[in-house]
Order: C-alpha cells, then structure tokens, then sequence
C-alpha cells in the first residue's frame, strides 16, 4: 500500500494498451501550442487522472483522444487505430451536464442508442439501470429541469455509461458540485468504472479527488503544454474516503503539487 | 420599483386584475366619447375624425350581427394572411435552414436578404399584382414577402446558436448532420423559431391589406376603404377594430400554442409532462 | 493586404448579383419579357444614370430633393417613434401598474396595419409632410418599445445586490447599470425601428404626396416610363440600405463590448488617452 | 349554355359610375349574348395597357392621356368604344365658395386627388384660355375624410379630380360647385380599348360583350329611375347604398356620364372630332407632343354591332323588372 | 499550533464585537426555512469561514449581515447598529465576479468610489494599486471579456478592496477557480486582510480552504439551515500552504467533515 513517487511501468493488473500517443502536438492557429510532444499510453481497465492548471491543455488532449479535433503533428491511436473521427467505443463526459432540456432522464440516457440505431425494449431496460446505478431510481420521468445540479450530472454519466463505450473519457464532469456531493459520486464512479473494467481519463482540477480515482496521474504544465510527471496510486479497490487523511496518501499529494509548482 | 431582486413579476389572478382592466377601458373610451362630443367644432368635423365609440359600437353590431356584413371579407382577409403567413414561413424557414447547412449558401443568399430587407415591401407590391394577375395568389404572394424575413431571421439566428459541447457532444456519439440538426439544433431553436411564426403572422396581415388595398373585391382592406369613401367613419372604425380585435386573438393563441410546444420553459408544464410520459411508459410513480 | 482582401470579398458578394442581373438582361434583350411589367436592367441603370448624374427634373425638383424629402420624413418620424417608444418602456419599466395596464394597448397598436390607418392619418395631419411623419411614427415606435422594455426588465440579481451593497442610488443603478445592459435590445429596436419608418413613410406617399421618392414611382408608371418606375424603387431600396447601414454602424460603435474587435479598439483607445494624459 | 369569358381591367368596380354594367347583369343581358365578364379592379402602378398587350385583359378601360400613351409608345392598341361621354373628372369649389371660374384659381391651392388629375386641372386652365403659372398644388387623396377637410376647413380653395369622389360628401352638408369649362367636359373621358393585333380574332365575342353593354345604357337612358333599383341590388354596387343618401348624391353625379351626347341615339360610338379636340388638348398641357392619326388608336369596327340590338325588347325587360322588383 | 476541537470563546488577538447576531432566523415565503436561530459574532480583524452543504443558508447569512434581505426574526447588529438597509462600510464579492461588460478593468473598480462621490486623482491611483496587488498590472484597461475567468475574479476582489470597507463578506469567490490560481489567491487574499486589517466573513465550498484562511471555521448544517460548530484554528499568520498536510490541518478538516456528516 506504498506510493511511489517515481514513474514506473506497470504490467501487473491491467490490459494491453488501448491508447498510445507518441510525441502528439497540438498547435491552434499558427502560434498557440496547446499540447506539445505528449508520450503516454494507457492499458485496457486503467483510470488516468490528469490534472494541471488553467490552460495547460487537458481538454485539448482528450479532444484528441476522442477524435473530435485533429492533432497537428506525432502518432496517435486508439485500440491500434490512427484516430481520425469520433468513434463509438469512446464515451466523452464534459463539464457541464449538457442534457437536452425537452427529454426526460431516461430519454437524455437513450440519445446515445438512439443515434446509433432505433431504440429496443432492450436499451430501455439498460437505461433503466444506468439510471438505477447512478442512483437516480424514480427520476427517470423528470426533466432536467427538475433535477439538482448533482443529479444532472448523475444522468449525464449514467447516458456516458449506456453508449456501452469501455474508454470514457471525463473532463472536469463534476466541477461544478460541492465538495460533499462531489465525494459520493467519487466513490460511486470508481465503482460503476470497476463493474465496467472501463479504460478512464479523467480531467479535474481537485488533486484530491485525482488521487483517490487514479491508478496513475498525469501531471501536465502550461506554455506550451507538456506531460511533466505520470505518478503511480498504489492503494487497493476499492478505497475508502479515510485514505485520503492517511500519510501515503499526502506524500502523493505534496508531490504532485510540487511538480505543479515548479513551473 | 425595478432595483430590487425580489421578483415584480407575480403572478396576480385574472380576476383580481380584471376589474382594473376593464375599468381603465371604460376610462378610455368615456375620454374618447368626451373629446368627440367637446373637443370639436362641429359634430360633423367630430363624428368623421374621431366617431363615438358608442356609433362604433353600434356599426359593429351591425356588420357583425344584423348585416353580416364583416363576415366574408373577415374571411377572405385572413384566408389571404394565414396562407401568406404559412407560405413565408415556410420560405423563410427552408432558406434559414439551408443556411446553416450549407457555408456557401449562407454567403451568397446574405446580400439578397438585406436588399429583400431594405426594399420597403409595399413598393413592390403593384409589381406583384400585376406578375401573378388578379387574385388570391398576388396577395398571398405578398403577405409571404413580407411575412419571410422575420422566421428566417429567427430561425437561422436560433440554429447557429447552439451550446457548443452539446455539438461536441453529438459528434462524441458519432452523430450524423442530420442526427444533430433534427435532435439537437431544431428542438433548442424552437423558442426563437415560434417568436419568428408570431412576427410572420403580424407581417402577413399588413401584406394582406396592403395587396387589397390595390386590388381586390373582398377583404377587409376593401372595406374599410369602401366606409372610408363614403365617410363612414364610424364603420371604418369598426372594420379596422375587427381587424385589431381578431388579430389580438390569433396572437394570443400563437402565445397560447407556443407555451405549450416550448413546454420545458414552464415549471408546471413540465411537471405535467413529466407524469404523462410515466404513464405512457407504464411505470407507476 | 486587408484592402486586397476586401475587394476579393466584395468581388464575391457582387457575383451574384451580376450573374441575376446579367440572365435579367438577356432574357429580356431575347424578348421573353414584357417590358410594362418589368424592365431590363439596362434601361432602368440608364435611367439612374439619368436621375443622378444627369439632374432630370420630375415635376417638383431632382431626385436629390425626392431623396431628401423622404429621408427628411422618415427621420423626423423615426425620431418621434423612437422618442415615444422609449419613453413608454422606461416608465413602463419603472411602473407596474403602467405596465400592467396601459401597455397592451401598444399591443393593440401594433397589431393593427399601418396602411389600414392610412386614411385617418391624413384625416388627422392633412396631407402634407405631417401625415407621412405620423404614420412613420405609428409603425415605427412598437420594437423600441418592447425592446427597450425587455432590455430594460433584463435584470441580473448579483448586480442589484451588488449596486446596493456600494451603496448606489436608484438612477445611478439606472445610469450606470439597467440602461448600459439593455444598449444591446434597445439597438436592436433601433435598428428594426429605422426600416419601419421608411416604410411608413413610402405607404403614406403612396396614399397622398406631392414629394417624396414613394410617389415618383406612380409618378414615372403613370407616364408610362417603367424604367423610371423601377429605377424608384431601386433608389428606395438603397436608401433603405443607406438607413440600414448607418443602424448596423452605429450599434456595432457604440455597444462595442459584444464583439472582440470592438473590444480591443476600444481598450487600445483608452490605454493611448491614459498615456497621453501622464 | 356556354358562356365566353370576358375579362375587363378598369377601376374601382363594382361602382354606379359603371351603372350600365349591372342592368346588363341583373336583366341577364351578358348571359343572353353568351359572355361572362370578370372584372379586375386594379389600382396598381403597372399600366393598364400592358394588361391588353400580354393579354390578361381583353379590355381596359383608358382615359384621354392613357389612350395617347399607347399611341406614342405604339403599341398597336386601339380605342372602340365610349364609355362615359363627358368627364367625371373636373375642378369643383364649395358651394359658397367666391370662386367662379378656374381662372380665379391664380394664386391659389389646388387639391389633387392624384398626380393624374393635374392632367384634367391643366385642361380645365386651357379652356379657360388661362395657364397652371401660379396655381399651387398639391395631392390630397380621395379618402371621404379628407375631401371633407378641403371644403369645411378650406385647407385648398378647390379640388381637381372625380365627381366620384366628392359623392359622400353631401352627407356631411358639404355641397361642391363645378367651375370647370364646359368645353372641357365634352370629352370622350372613360373608353373600351383593345389590343389590335387580336381584336379581329375575337371579334365574335368582343362584340356581343359590347352590345350587351349598350343595352344596359339603353334600360338607363328609356328609365333612368331603374338604375337606382338596380344598383341596389346583388349584381350591383349595393355598397354604395348603405347609406341612402350617398348612394342617392353618387347617382345624381354619375348617372349622366354613361349616356351619349345630346340627340345621338347610338351607343359608344367614337368619334374622331372629339378625339382630335384631346388630341389637342393634351398638346397644349404638354402631355403629347404630336398630332396622331386617329387610325392610329381608334377603330370603329364594333360601333355597328355594339348598337346592333331590339331596342324594344330591352325596354320590355326593363318594364317587366321594374313591374316585379319596383 | 495545537487545534482544539472545542467550541471555545477567544478574546485574545481580536478587537470588539463587530458582527452581532442572535438567534437570528429566517423564513421565505411561509415555509422555507433558510436559517434558524442562528447565534454569532465575529470580532473586528477576524477571518471568519463558512462551510456547509448546498442550500444549507450560507448565502442567506451574507445576504442578511449585507442587509441585502430583511432578517424574519432575532437580533442582528452591526457595529452596535440594528441592520435594516446595506451600510457602506460593508463591502461585499459574490460567487460571480459581477463586472459590467462596458467598463475596462480599472474603471470597474472604480465603480464604488464612482457611486460615494466624483472620483479623484486618489481614486485612480488606488485603484490601480489595488489591481496591481491582485497581480493584474497591464491589464487595467481590458474589458472583462477579454480577461480569463480567474483574472475576472481578481478584478471583483480589487473592487471589493477599492470599496474601503473594512468588513468583507465573500461568497465562494473563488468557486470558479482551478485549485491552483485558488491557492495563489488564497495566499494573496490572506496577506490583503492582514494589511487592511479587515473583518472578513468567507463562505466556500473547500474544507481545505476554509481552514486556511480562518481564525474560526463556522459549519453550518441543512434543513433547516442551522450552525451546528464553531471550530478554532489557531496557525500562526502568515500561513504557508504546506501546512495543508500537517496533521493538526487534517485533524481539523476530519472534525469538519465529521460535523457535516453528522447530518
Ligand atoms: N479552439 C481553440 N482555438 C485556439 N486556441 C485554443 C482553442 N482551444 C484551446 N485553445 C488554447 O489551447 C490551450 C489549452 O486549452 P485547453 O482547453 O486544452 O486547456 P485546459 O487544460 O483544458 O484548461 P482548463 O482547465 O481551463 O479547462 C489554451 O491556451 C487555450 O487558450
Ligand atoms: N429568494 C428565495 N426565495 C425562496 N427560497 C430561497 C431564496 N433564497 C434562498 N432560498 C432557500 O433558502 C435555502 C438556503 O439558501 P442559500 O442560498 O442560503 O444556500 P447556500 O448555503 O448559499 O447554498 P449554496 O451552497 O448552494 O450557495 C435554500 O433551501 C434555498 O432554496
Ligand atoms: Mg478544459
Ligand atoms: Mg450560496
């Protein structure tokens, strides 16, 4: 149950690789590089944290990833693919819950299997227990209207859960929570993620809540942005909140702010 | 008193707020009757510049009620209107859309549009008798000239505006152009879309009248100008009211038809449309 | 360089309308139209040409006194209209009861047509300048009224809350805060407001005119030249451009926050006086 | 049986000022001659000549100025038939009004009921061996308020334009003089024209139309009380009659238009004196700068079968109407 | 250096009662309970944190101290004066930074000097002081939209300072913030209420934050809005943010979280 707080590779639990970058830049317009000469590689089941200030080009990377935005030079790939397009097999959850106002719940969660295919009894059944999963049993007539910002966001990751994707990948999906609303749906994302053996990558902003969700974090810094560290999180699954007061924990802690804070 | 955050606009009952309506009313037209009677030289002068609500009144009941009168040309006017509006729309809906489906197009119809704009419509209204001849179409042409600019702007307006991670969220699922413009950027355009069907209505009446106005046998442009001829004011006054009076309606019943389509605006709506899909879905709350 | 560009968009804009005017031409010149109804292009450039550069007379005076007689109308009534409108949505604004009660009544204006009341408006005014300036007016002072009011309703909770805990007083909230926040809806009535008067005033010079661009249109069919009709309302249709464009200018100069150019201008321009202050 | 469809352009219709056209329809008259004529009652910019010239219309009613436009611009239009055979239009002043003939009108402000009518002020000028110099004026419509404010308030000391018009106003108490020269009023003011080129392919069925007109004026001139009953009816200008004492005052100034000249017997009939006098009228206003040959836009070809019915028997009608309707 | 987990009364370090409230409650509309019986006071100089769940009537204590809302019941003192309006020596920042659009960034500050009186030579001098000392100097003259949101957030807090008021009241200010521009503000704003010496009343969602930045940390609980402890913190001033992982920190922010569990 150590950390340590050097870059390892890792073989032992997880998968084979399922998104390789190698050198990936990414420059908007003619003078801002968003992301420069990012390596990483992120095996089947694993759950990425990346963190970094303000601009350092996190989303940038995930938009990548998720083939939304082209890179301007180096190699990427998911599942041994060049991304070029959007693709089915990766979910994408954003900042904000972006629900369509004039759909119920259920209805927001099957847009997904509704763009891919005419919606069966059987998708109405999975989004049924998406929507139980998440914990929102009993809501899934009610507007986004109708529903707290937390549920919101409860049914945004319950609809990232029924497009079946195993990548998924979060940017900043629970910013917008209090901190104590923000800790339950932690621990039910690392359970739902480990019922799914998903492969994650997930931005936030909140170290603490980096750590507690990662197997690795990935610590980027600004102009231009770079990966500056990638740092293993050796604590069992599933983790409880004390771990977060626990002395291994904050040398992780201090350690990615210091990495922070040389730049 | 507007520099406050408590709320000014609540919601009072009709009937508390009617009496005071009805009451401002009364005060208005008691003005109105008051300066025809003293406020001119002659009752003459009076009665063909500012008749008395009371022969207005009367002159309504009349073409309404006894002559019937008002009926047919009430009939032709908004057959002509409804169409002119429908048609406009659905021009300047299509020409929205294509729009914001196509860059090209965006670019090379924009300059037609703001010279369409900037040509006061009426001008062109003789040269549109006379290219389509006599008749229903010519006014309908016109009402729809002048009814498509206001849903085109609109709709084009609401359909660019979209939330952009809700495009990127689209494209994440690998949603086609189609996919996205039917179930993302129509349904969030509505509002703006249905203000633009409420604009296309109101337009569309003034094409109408302005197309009978210079040629037509019925309608209630023809009318008026015929009370107008013989100085009948106070029947001018009661054709022209009719006009304002079912225009008001039919506005409030495009007001009444859009709250309920935009349904997800409204509290209450919601909750009611909310149980309806519970049930319709079979799942008992 | 940013000229060059300029003219290649400008290049661009114009093919179109080359291109539909050059079929125009043709298919007139090949005999396919009747040219009482509508006349080539050619004939109706020449007789701009004619009206502008050449000074041709009609009855009263050139074109220029035409223009100027109409511009004249629809300003003097845009102004009155936007005088109106506005003050009725600031107290509309400030009033409940007002608006409540008295404003539906501008509704009901609103929904009843500009030409309908044509003939009482010439009743009213007589049939000089004053009754194409009042029906001016009467259409055009609806979208700066309920504009001005929407902007001026518009009303952000935290900059209340925030005037208040510095103190501020009623008008210089007003001053300082509901009316530069409702600048972008009042603009936006301005600006549909400007072409509304310049119809009024074509709808009340078609009704009785002895001046004015609207009338020269009959003016010019009556005598049979429907080049000179059509090359009227091709001069009515740049002046409605004309008033479009000085809108379109004036909004983008002085509610300059909306877009990053204006914004940039307007930041360099301040930081340039400060430095030349010191 | 089958009936040919005629379609007519001319203005404000249905109205008494074409009262022949309603005893026509309401004796059955156009049925009789197997025609259906449809009017387009246009007031648009686009000229009435263009209408025969694309044929949308197959006549249309033209005015004396209108006619030698047509000429000067030939297009092969001719004139066939007169419809009113003095003008409606003329220069009227209240009727207490000091003012006694146009030429006192120097000076003074003239209401227009359109740019057109400066046309017929012009005329009414030169008859009157005088000039426009320094007559004002100006355009004032023809809505009933607003003629009543010329007189009653004297906002102009005289209106040119139609009798028409003016018809509403004795409502008010507003009586009105005619000042013009009668000279000026023998004019062949409101005529039938036709496109040339096709007027003898149709003439079978222009023909019949034109005598079916001429026997309504025929009903009118052997009864002229009919025209009220008639007028009031379905087929006519019952609008007019809403009030009675409008639609009375319009008869009085309109009924005399439609019948020809003192002591001619035949219906419509154009001639080339009355022509040559607008001819020359026109030319001294300025408005034609040419003397035209009358064959240019007249023609004669339906004056005969125009006039080619049994008087009697239209009489008869009439009588048999008025017996079940008077 | 020592925490206690004890509500205790200090009078050491602290100046007089400047804020004044007890048993303060109040009601919306007839059955919403935003606050009740509410016992408080906070003393000239002090830093004062408020934490607590959404809708727990953390906002409507501000709102109330402003004088912003009227109060339903209990007495509520300022300064020994009873509120009943908002009072000038009160400077107020909201959760959004609340500039207006057509104001540059000085003449935004400049706002309330602006509303008390023609502004002087003085104002601008101070103002541009102020808005060097949140470290936006070059930036006095852009618009807010030309400003990222952490530089917007500078701005409203170089008005608030600008105000002169010497009691601040703070509604997550910095909600908006990555964790890290929150901390170099934290640090910052630390520094700018010792100088001023003002009183301050700080509302955030972060435990972390609340802690260091408060002499004492208010933990408020919901349904009804209720304060349910009092916690003193007593680091020495300044602070330095590795105290964040020291174990007095965390046993504070363990009494926190186990105070807004309890409910
Ligand atoms: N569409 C774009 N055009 C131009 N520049 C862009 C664009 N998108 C991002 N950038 C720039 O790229 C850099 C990285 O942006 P990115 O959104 O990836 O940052 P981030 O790490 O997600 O920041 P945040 O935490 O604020 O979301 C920034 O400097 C930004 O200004
Ligand atoms: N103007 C109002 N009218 C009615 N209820 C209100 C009003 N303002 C607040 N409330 C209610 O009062 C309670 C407390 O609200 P308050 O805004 O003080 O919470 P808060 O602690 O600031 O929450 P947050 O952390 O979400 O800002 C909530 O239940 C809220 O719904
Ligand atoms: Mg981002
Ligand atoms: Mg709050």
């Amino acid at each position: 149950m150590a950390a340590t707080a050097k870059k390892k590779v890792k073989n032992s639990s997880f998968g084979q690789t399922v998104i390789d970058g190698k050198n990936v830049t990414k420059i908007f317009g003619e003078t801002v590089t968003a992301l420069e000469g990012a390596d990483f590689n992120i095996r089947a089941g694993e759950f990425i944290s990346l963190v970094g200030p303000s601009g350092c080009g996190k989303s940038t990377l995930l938009r990548l990833v998720a083939g939304l935005i082209e890179k301007t030079s180096g190699d990427l790939t998911v599942n041994n693919e060049v991304v070029t397009k959007p693709r089915t097999d990766i979910g994408m959850m954003f900042q904000k819950a972006v629900l369509l106002d004039w759909r119920t719940a259920i209805e927001n969660v099957l847009l997904p299997s509704e763009i891919q295919h005419r919606i069966t009894q059987d998708d109405k059944n999975k989004a049924m227990a998406s929507l139980d999963l998440v914990g929102l049993k009993g809501f899934e007539f009610h507007f986004p209207k109708q529903l707290s910002g937390g549920m919101q966001q409860r049914v945004a990751l319950a609809r990232l859960i029924q497009t079946g994707a195993n990548i998924m990948l979060m940017d900043e999906p629970f910013g917008a929570l209090d901190e104590f609303t923000r800790e339950r749906l932690n621990i039910e994302l690392e359970r739902i993620v480990g019922e799914l053996k998903a492969t994650t990558l997930f931005v936030t902003h909140n170290i603490q809540e980096a750590i507690f969700l990662a197997d690795r974090v990935l610590v980027m810094t600004p102009r231009p942005g770079r990966i500056a560290k990638i740092i293993d999180v050796d604590f069992d699954r599933p983790r409880d909140i004390s771990i977060q007061t626990s002395r291994d924990f904050n040398i992780i802690v201090e350690e990615v702010r210091d990495t922070l804070g040389g730049h | 008193m507007s520099y406050s955050t408590t709320d000014q606009t609540k919601h009072i009952s009709i009937f508390k707020t009617l009496p005071f309506h009805l009451l401002i009313f009364a005060g208005l037209i008691f003005l109105w009757e008051m300066v025809n009677l003293y406020g001119f030289e002659d009752q003459i002068q009076a009665d063909m510049i500012a008749p008395r609500p009371t022969n207005i009144v009367l002159a309504m009941i009349d073409i309404f009620i006894i002559d019937q009168t008002v009926w047919k040309h009430l009939i032709s006017t908004f057959q002509k209107a409804l169409l002119g509006a429908s048609i406009g729309t659905a021009i300047g809906m299509g020409l929205a859309i294509s729009a914001t489906l196509s860059l090209t197009f965006r670019k090379y119809i924009k300059p037609w549009i703001i010279l369409m704009e900037a040509t006061p419509r009426i001008a062109v209204g003789p040269i549109f008798v006379a290219l389509l001849g006599f008749g229903l179409w010519a006014a309908v042409a016109l009402a729809a000239l002048v009814a498509f600019f206001g849903p085109f702007v609109n709709t084009f307006q609401g359909l660019m505006e979209i939330d952009e991670e809700a495009e990127e969220m689209f494209r994440s699922m690998g949603a086609s152009r189609f996919q996205t413009f039917w179930k993302l950027r129509f349904a969030s355009a509505m509002e703006l879309i249905s203000a633009g069907w409420k604009l296309a209505t109101a337009s569309a009446f003034g094409g109408a009248l302005v197309a009978e106005f210079i040629q037509a046998s019925e309608g209630m442009g023809v009318l008026i100008s015929q009370y107008v001829i013989m100085i009948t004011m106070d029947y001018a006054f009661a054709a022209l009211l009719s006009v304002t009076i079912f225009g008001f309606i039919l506005f409030k019943i495009m007001d009444f038809l859009d709250y309920r389509l935009i349904f997800w605006k409204n509290d209450l709506l919601l909750l009611k449309e909310s149980e309806k899909r519970r049930k319709k879905a079979g799942v008992v709350s | 360089m940013k000229t060059m560009n300029f003219v290649i968009s400008f290049l661009k804009y114009s093919l179109s309308f080359v291109i539909v005017l050059g079929l125009w031409e043709a298919y007139a010149r090949y005999g396919g139209l009747n040219e009482l109804f509508l006349p080539r292009p050619s004939k109706i450039g020449d007789k701009l040409y004619n009206l502008f550069f050449k000074f041709e007379i009609i009855e009263q005076g050139t074109i220029y006194w035409h223009f100027f007689a109409t511009l004249a109308q629809m300003s003097i009534g845009f102004c009155y209209g936007i005088i109106i409108g506005n003050t009725l949505a600031i107290i509309a604004a400030f009033n409940e009861t007002f608006r409540r009660y008295i404003a539906p009544y501008a509704v009901v204006f609103n929904v009843t047509p500009g030409i309908a009341v044509l003939p009482l408006i010439i009743a009213w005014f007589g049939f000089g300048w004053e009754s194409k300036i009042a029906l001016a007016t009467l259409v055009c002072f609806f979208p700066p009224f309920i504009n001005t009011l929407t902007g001026l309703l518009k009303k952000n909770d935290e900059a209340i809350e925030l005037f208040q805990t510095i103190g501020a007083t009623h008008s210089q909230y007003f001053w300082k805060q509901q009316l530069p926040n409702a600048l972008p809806e009042i603009f936006a009535g301005l600006k549909l407001a400007i072409t509304t008067a310049l119809l009024g005033t074509i709808v009340a010079q078609f009704g009785s005119a002895t001046e004015g661009v609207g009338i020269l249109m009959q003016r010019f069919a009556f005598r049979l030249d429907m080049a000179g009709s059509f090359a009227s309302l091709v001069t009515m249709a740049i002046m409605g451009l004309l008033v479009f464009t000085i809108a379109e200018v004036l909004d983008r100069r002085i509610v300059f926050w909306r877009d990053t150019k204006g914004l940039e201008r307007v930041s360099r321009k301040k930081q340039r006086k400060l430095s030349s202050n010191d | 049986g089958h009936l040919d469809k005629i379609t007519i352009i001319q203005p404000s219709y249905p109205s008494m000022i074409f009262w022949p056209s309603h005893i026509s329809a309401q004796l059955g008259f156009y049925e009789e001659m197997g025609v259906d004529p449809t009017y387009l009652d246009g007031d648009t910019t686009v000229p009435y000549q263009a209408f025969l010239l694309n044929g949308q219309a197959d006549f249309a009613m033209l005015d004396g100025p209108q006619v030698f436009q047509g000429a000067s611009a030939e297009m092969g239009l001719k004139t066939v038939y007169s419809v009113h055979s003095s003008a409606p239009e003329g220069v009227y002043v209240s009727a207490d009004s000091p003012l006694q003939s146009v030429t006192e009108l120097k000076g003074k402000t003239v209401g227009l009921a359109s740019d057109r009518d400066l046309a017929s002020l012009k005329v009414a000028m030169a008859h009157a061996d005088s000039n426009i110099d320094g007559v004002s004026t100006v355009v004032v419509g023809d809505a009933g308020p607003t003629l009543a404010n010329v007189f009653l308030k004297g906002t102009a000391a005289a209106f040119a334009g139609s009798i028409s018009d003016l018809a509403a106003l004795a409502t008010k108490g507003v009586v009105v003089r005619d000042i013009t020269p009668p000279s000026a009023k023998v004019a062949p003011a409101n005529t039938y024209a036709v496109n040339g080129a096709t007027m003898m392919d149709n003439y079978d069925k222009y023909c019949r139309f034109l005598k079916a007109y001429s026997m309504g004026v025929h009903v009118g001139q052997y009864n002229l009380d009919i025209i009220a009953a008639m007028s009031k009816a379905k087929d006519g200008a019952p609008h007019q009659w809403e009030v009675e004492e409008v639609g009375n005052s319009y008869l009085q100034a309109v009924a005399k238009l439609q019948l020809p000249p003192e002591g001619d017997t035949s219906y419509g009939l154009v001639a080339e004196s009355a022509w040559l006098t607008v001819n020359n009228d026109m030319k001294m206003i300025g408005a034609v700068d040419a003397d035209y040959d009358t064959n240019d836009y007249l023609s004669h070809v339906f004056e005969g079968c125009a006039n080619n019915f049994d008087r009697a028997a239209v009489e008869a009608a009439a009588d048999a109407w008025m017996a079940k309707n008077g």
